[in-house]
């Protein structure tokens, strides 16, 4: 199994620690993983994203061109990576902010209400979990010790109380997928 | 009164403020709120007033203004990290009738380009320098500058500059206005209309100096860095005059 | 006596939601749109268009010059 | 025993410094390896071990300080990417010619100039054959993961001891900026002054011992005669490391009829393209050397009398490929391909070069 | 109408930089090349042709001020020895990258480090393969009189700026400190400002010509794909250059069953070698490559498969050496025979050597 | 009054001074009358007075006095040109028990090494900076220094320095006096009794500023330069304290 | 009344006729010698050995370190 | 016919530019000449040589282990260049200053009192033109005509004036130099 994902949105979105709480969930799990984040100037510009890879087997390069799966949080990086998703892949996206929705018919799209959602929940913050809780559902690969676990290591000790709040969010995200468009 | 519409005001016949056409077209690639973008313009609108386009190269440094030449639309070389008075002096000496400028950060001009800034005041070249002050270095993700202030938080002093160690904040351009070849010596600042004005005046007279070939004008602006400072550009620049001006006073230091 | 009137216009497209021109305003003039541009940021606007004294100051510290002014003088 | 975590290879290597043992730290910041330095502000290491950190104004000043440190027979580092690199080349020339052991970091990105952030391998000729001036070397260390990152440092302070040489260790900007699995060991402890002194004290400067002759640490001989003989006991240590330090990495040589040669993120890709061409019934090995100076000679020249070829796979324009035909001489077909400038080439590249340039070429 | 005069190296490269209408000299002391810029200063060349002649605060701020005024379009030079051209290697690279013509002379001197200031030929890899950062190049010219001193600064300008590209002129402290025979010619007029605008208006910094986009100069492009396509446009300027602009002296290779390979000091020695071993019946030649890069591949190539074997002869520990076995490619015998450290090599170690290491070895 | 004959007064016991046993044996390297021996016998004995020969590091720079390791018998290194306070720091900050110091000329100091100078000093880095200012590069034969004298010659400056194209002399210890990192800053020289007595003295608290913490000392000893100079040394003197010291004054800038 | 009277040791091979010691005594003891050293050199020697008062002036100022002074008190 | 020749004194003698005129000389016979000064810190210790190529080939090297003829006017030279010589070579010395003479026999052996007579001649800096007189005296390799305008060449247009008390010198040279010894 390897799963080669790229989160793509505006930075504050939690863009990088959700691929690091999936990075670590893998790493619970005994996966092989890596997390590259887009770095540089173009971080000025607002945005921000992380190619994490989870696999049984040892990974070649960090940095890709295509994905197995696209999640997407805003319109730049809708532009710049729903044609990066391989044929028969996956594109997960938050419709907030989002003027031109995704037109492949060759992959698995997939929508997370998650904004909203947060916004519901009364904490902003949760938005990146809900994200992450979808994504699982979608791709049941790593049990929800390990990514509690994963999450408990990524965040430091003393933000640990947190957690409990964050493992709702992501069974809230699990809850509120829902498929645009399946192949 | 008769009611005013905007549109009874929105006129080309009513304009009173607009941008140089000394930009380029491209957007300004700097954070929102970064004093850069309030620099650039100023030195182009002296430009512009001057009349000067077709005669000035500028030199950009490593930093965030690194990007300078994609903004500023006269020719313009980007300089080594730290080397741009050396780029700077090599052009003038064999363009002694163009004007020539430098564009310099903090990182760029006071930590690795403190000797040739040092030895181009010194020498005196007929040339202007200007230099960005915001504490920090912007570019590379907030590292501490020389520049940084005591007990201010950085990506490399995450506990805040410990003078002890790390050393006081390092006033270049009281240095340089030590020095004799320095002409016109000052510290500015661009984050109220007010202080944005007075800058202007004396970014004109840098290069009003090189016309008259005065020597070299040294101009220091107070700025802010947003991201480095992880601030919002408003408290940023309250930020900066509470704290940075205490520091780095605003003034002529030297006109001769 | 004679009164003067500004009106400011603000690239939209370019404003990087610094909120700067806002405190500059010595007239209250200007405000925040709650929409985003296509960066995502959200943009300054006219709230109260008829104090602009057309005094430059917004576009003064705007560190993107995304502000053009315009200013008329009104008899009053 | 061990601890697991996830880390970036800037970060890694930063707490390898830390639990080598490193007694200082100087540098300056470049993307993409500022991390190195903001990791160790951010451990207080003078807390955990004593190591110093310090920032310097300029990278010729931290190689200074390095230079400095290092001649008192504590164990030094710096890290910079290529343009501070660089500046260093004057240090470097010095440290060789005095010899005087320490460590090196290049995260190298695009080039050539201000260039780009991204991941290159286009100083391999700067590091290598040395980009300062005389006749001189030091020893490259090629990791090509965050682990590696981390190892590399016990391995570079030993080799630099060993030989009183610098020992560089050449990544790039994807395994500095990647996160990935990293085993940490335990602390070392840093070494005392008098067990430096009992060590080192036939060389380094640690204060004129009473009874011994006082140390000088210089590269300078006015008379060419001794200089001469200077640089011939140099070079006789440069053999004697060719001959006995040399580390590679060897995948599925043994029925290999080609060969992909690459070092560092471009050995991680040849090792996906060695999957994707082995599936095609290609008969492709992967030698990837781990010191690239001294470079795996013998190996390929073993390799060139029995292959029908070796493709040098490196981001950047064709360098370590001379080396790859220094040793080859001829005996079998070698071709270059890179992509450069901080771009990587896909696993699917590489097997495609591999068919235009080696086997169909 | 020439002028016959007895001058050292650094005095002949000084007057023709004056008389090949160079525009300005920055530079920075340093033995055995501060003859350059003593000569230039007791020449007052300001008054004579209008040239500036600056000293600098470092070689650093020197090869700044040259990149600077070379951003112009104008004719710009500094020189120095071997650890002040380590200390441009950053800015030899940005040069490339940015593709501005300079020229630059290094007055080799014994290392590594501070070393001596006797001559050496150690900073071949350094000037050949890129010292700095990155996939570039720099055209080297090894002059081996006080002659070439003088006449290879107008060939290096013409190359500078027909390929936009830094040519670094190799010389050695033995050519800059001794005197020869040199025949002058006639003072070039410096290019107006207005011939310059005229041909170099298309990239050169004038100020911006109403009419004209506004001319960049810089290295940098932050999207890896761009920077990639520019290195590409570089690779295939490299290549360019290395078909059209190989420079080489023959002699007596038409019977040659040997050759010595040397340039600069060093070939004059092996001219001598030369005489002796064809005295003694040894049917030696001798290949002087002028420009190092681009290397006499094919020249070399060629006489791999009718020759004994090749003698590179460097003052140094070897370096030249490994661009002819890559032209050789195992097909004849390639030894090294060099002294060094400041050490020249007498005509008789040459000839002992070529017995020893391809006649007998 | 009886007749005292020599070899009843040069007798072990009647000892007053000799030469102190921190020289090695070889004989110094410098032309006859050069001021650089005898900052080198000041510092030797200062450090012999002290009982710190086996606790002192010192940092040769390239210059004349590159040799310095040569004759100072204390474990001392050889820095690249300027880069000698950069080797200090580097030091000191591993081993902050130690005295460590930097012997460095004009050219080396005061040009190429501006930057590590001026960043030693702000640091306040706890070592001392000894600095030989003789106007003129001696070792190279005699080039213009950033600290030559108007209108002095120099074999790059044949016609004299002309202070429009060539800078005004760089007056480096004003400049680092001017930085709160330094703690002692003074300007002596050495070419009469008193005058080496008092810098003797200044040397002795440098020394002494190490062992109790205090920062950074900078010393600068003008000093001549015969062969650069071309004068006799009894010339030079002379023209030292006509000249020099006239631009170059003797003092103490501070001590805090 | 107590008087001093001293006497110095130039070390003639290492003296390289700098001339500076001469200027500095202040009892003009010192002349240089008209022979040279092994490297040529005139060096330094006592011309009027009575007018020493061992006052190292000419010790201090000697660039080479070359010369070694005695000093003792006469009880006149 | 090439004469390798090291001249080799004190600084202030006048070593180097005898043998620029040696050099000029030969140039304006359409020799091919070289010289090569001793250069660096060692001119500190106050001694100067230079190496005088004068050939009718190509030279190779400037700088030599061996010569020909050796000009030697102090004992540091003396000491060093003594077994320098080629044997069958030439070595020519004034005793000023000397204390050990030159011991081989398997050379030419030369004496020049030049400093005696250039005392005597009231003029101290024609000392090296005497000397070169005497080697001329031995090798009459230059015409004098060219000897004179290699003089002219080597002096600036000022000191022209002071040719014919030089070329005196030369003469004055010619007539005292004695054979100490030879083959
Ligand atoms: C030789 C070299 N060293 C380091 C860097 C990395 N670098 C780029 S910009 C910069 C400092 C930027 O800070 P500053 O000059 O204050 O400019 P700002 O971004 O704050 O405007 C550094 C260290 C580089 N590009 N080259
Ligand atoms: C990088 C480098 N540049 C230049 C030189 C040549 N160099 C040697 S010493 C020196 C200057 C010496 O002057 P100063 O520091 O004033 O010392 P002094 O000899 O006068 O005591 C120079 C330029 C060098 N060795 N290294
Ligand atoms: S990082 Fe700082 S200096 Fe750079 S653009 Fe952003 S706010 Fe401005
Ligand atoms: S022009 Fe003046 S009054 Fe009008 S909006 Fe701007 S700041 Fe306010
Ligand atoms: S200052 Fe400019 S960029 Fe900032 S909010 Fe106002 S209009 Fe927008
Ligand atoms: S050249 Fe000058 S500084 Fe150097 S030793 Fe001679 S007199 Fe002293
Ligand atoms: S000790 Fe004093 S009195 Fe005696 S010779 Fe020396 S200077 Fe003169
Ligand atoms: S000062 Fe010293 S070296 Fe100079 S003449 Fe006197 S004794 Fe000799
Ligand atoms: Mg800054
Ligand atoms: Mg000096």
């Amino acid at each position: 199994m390897t799963q080669e994902i790229i989160i793509a949105g505006f930075g504050g979105q939690g863009v990088l620690s959700m691929g690091k709480i999936m990075a670590y969930s893998g790493v619970m799990q005994d996966m092989e993983v890596s997390w590259m984040p887009s770095y540089g100037p173009e971080m000025r510009g607002g945005t921000a994203n992380v190619t994490v890879i989870l696999s049984d087997e040892r990974i070649s390069s960090p940095i890709l061109q295509i994905f197995d799966t696209a999640i997407i949080l805003n319109q730049q990086s809708m532009d710049k990576f729903e044609s990066k998703v391989k044929p028969g892949g996956t594109l997960i996206y938050d419709s907030n902010g989002i003027t031109h929705f995704p037109t492949r018919k060759d992959i698995n799209i997939f929508h997370i209400p998650a904004a909203k959602e947060a916004g519901r929940m009364g904490n902003i913050k949760t938005f990146n979990m809900i994200i992450l809780g979808g994504f699982l559902k979608i791709f049941p690969i790593m049990k929800m010790e390990n990514v509690i676990k994963g999450l408990k290591k990524s965040l430091p000790e003393r933000h640990h109380k947190l957690v409990p709040m964050n493992q709702d969010a992501i069974n809230r995200g699990m809850e509120i997928v829902e498929t645009v468009q399946t192949l | 009164m008769a009611e005013i519409k905007l549109e009874d005001i929105i006129k080309p016949e009513n304009l009173v403020f607009q941008k140089t056409k000394l930009f380029t077209d491209k957007p300004l690639s700097y954070c929102p709120g970064c004093g850069h973008g309030v620099v650039h313009r100023l030195i182009l609108e002296a430009i512009e007033e001057l009349g000067i386009e077709s005669e000035t190269i500028g030199v950009a440094p490593v930093g965030c203004s690194v990007l300078a030449y994609e903004f500023m639309n006269i020719d313009i070389a980007q300089a080594p990290h730290g080397r741009a008075p050396a780029l700077a002096t090599g052009i003038k000496r064999v363009y002694p009738e163009k004007f020539v400028f430098t564009y310099q950060g903090d990182g760029d001009l006071a930590a690795i380009g403190t000797a040739e800034t040092i030895h181009a005041c010194n020498r005196g070249e007929n040339i202007s320098i200007f230099f960005i002050n915001n504490g920090i270095y912007g570019m590379t993700g907030g590292q501490m500058a020389p520049t940084t202030l005591p007990g201010m938080a950085s990506s490399t002093s995450p506990y805040g500059r410990d003078v002890a160690s790390m050393g006081h904040p390092l006033k270049m351009t009281e240095l340089v206005a030590n020095l004799p070849g320095t002409r016109f010596v000052a510290r500015h600042a661009v984050h109220t209309p007010a202080l944005v004005r007075k800058a202007k005046k004396a970014i004109l007279k840098a290069f009003e100096n090189q016309k008259e070939n005065k020597g070299l004008s040294f101009i220091e602006i107070v700025s802010n860095c947003n991201s480095g400072w992880k601030m919002t550009p408003v408290k940023s620049n309250q930020w900066l005059t509470e704290n940075m001006l205490e520091y780095y006073k605003l003034g002529t230091l030297k006109d001769e | 006596m004679a009164k003067v009137r500004g009106a400011i216009v603000v690239d939209v497209e370019r404003c990087k939601g610094c909120e700067l021109c806002i405190g500059s305003c010595p007239t209250d003039v200007l405000r925040m749109a709650v929409d985003v541009n296509g960066k995502g940021y959200h943009y300054a606007y006219m709230e109260n268009p008829e104090a602009c004294t057309g005094c430059v100051n917004c576009a003064t510290v705007c560190p993107d010059t995304v502000i053009t002014v315009y200013r008329i003088k009104v008899v009053d | 025993m061990g601890e697991l975590r996830l880390m970036k290879g800037n970060e890694a290597i930063a707490e390898g410094f830390i639990r080598a043992g490193v007694d200082a730290y100087y540098g300056y910041p470049i993307t993409p390896q500022s991390e190195v330095m903001e990791y160790l502000m951010a451990e207080k290491p003078e807390e955990r071990t004593g190591m110093v950190v310090l920032q310097a104004e300029s990278e010729l000043a931290a190689i200074n300080m390095v230079y400095g440190a290092a001649c008192t027979g504590k164990k030094i580092v710096t890290s910079s990417s290529s343009p501070g690199i660089s500046l260093m080349q004057e240090s470097f020339s010095y440290i060789a010619g005095s010899e005087v052991p320490a460590v090196v970091l290049n995260v190298v990105r695009g080039g050539p100039g201000l260039g780009d952030i991204q991941p290159a391998q286009s100083d391999y000729f700067q590091s290598t054959k040395g980009g300062g001036h005389g006749d001189y070397r030091q020893i490259v260390l090629a990791p090509s993961s965050v682990q590696e990152m981390y190892d590399f440092v016990n391995l570079a302070f030993d080799l630099a001891f060993k030989y009183r040489i610098m020992v560089l260790i050449l990544s790039d900007g994807a395994i500095g900026q990647m996160m990935e699995k990293v085993m940490l060991d335990e602390q070392k402890p840093r070494l005392t002054n008098q067990e430096i002194k009992d060590r080192f004290d036939s060389w380094a400067l640690t204060g004129r011992t009473p009874g011994r002759e006082h140390n000088i640490i210089t590269s300078l001989d006015l008379d060419q005669e001794n200089l001469e003989r200077h640089n011939f006991h140099l070079q006789k240590k440069y053999k004697e490391i060719e001959e006995n330090e040399v580390i590679l990495e060897e995948v599925s040589l043994e029925d290999a009829e080609y060969v992909f040669m690459a070092y560092g993120t471009s050995a991680r890709i040849c090792h996906k393209a060695l999957q994707i061409a082995r599936k095609e019934g290609i008969k492709v090995g992967l030698l990837r050397p781990i010191t690239l100076w001294p470079f795996p000679e013998k190996k390929v020249k073993e390799l060139a009398s029995k292959v029908k070829g070796f493709l040098s796979v490196e981001m950047s324009a064709g360098q370590m490929i001379e080396d790859i035909r220094l040793a080859v001489e001829g005996k079998t077909k070698v071709a270059h391909f890179g992509r450069y400038g901080g771009v990587i080439h896909s696993p699917e590249e590489v097997v495609a070069a591999l068919k235009s340039k080696i086997i169909g070429g």
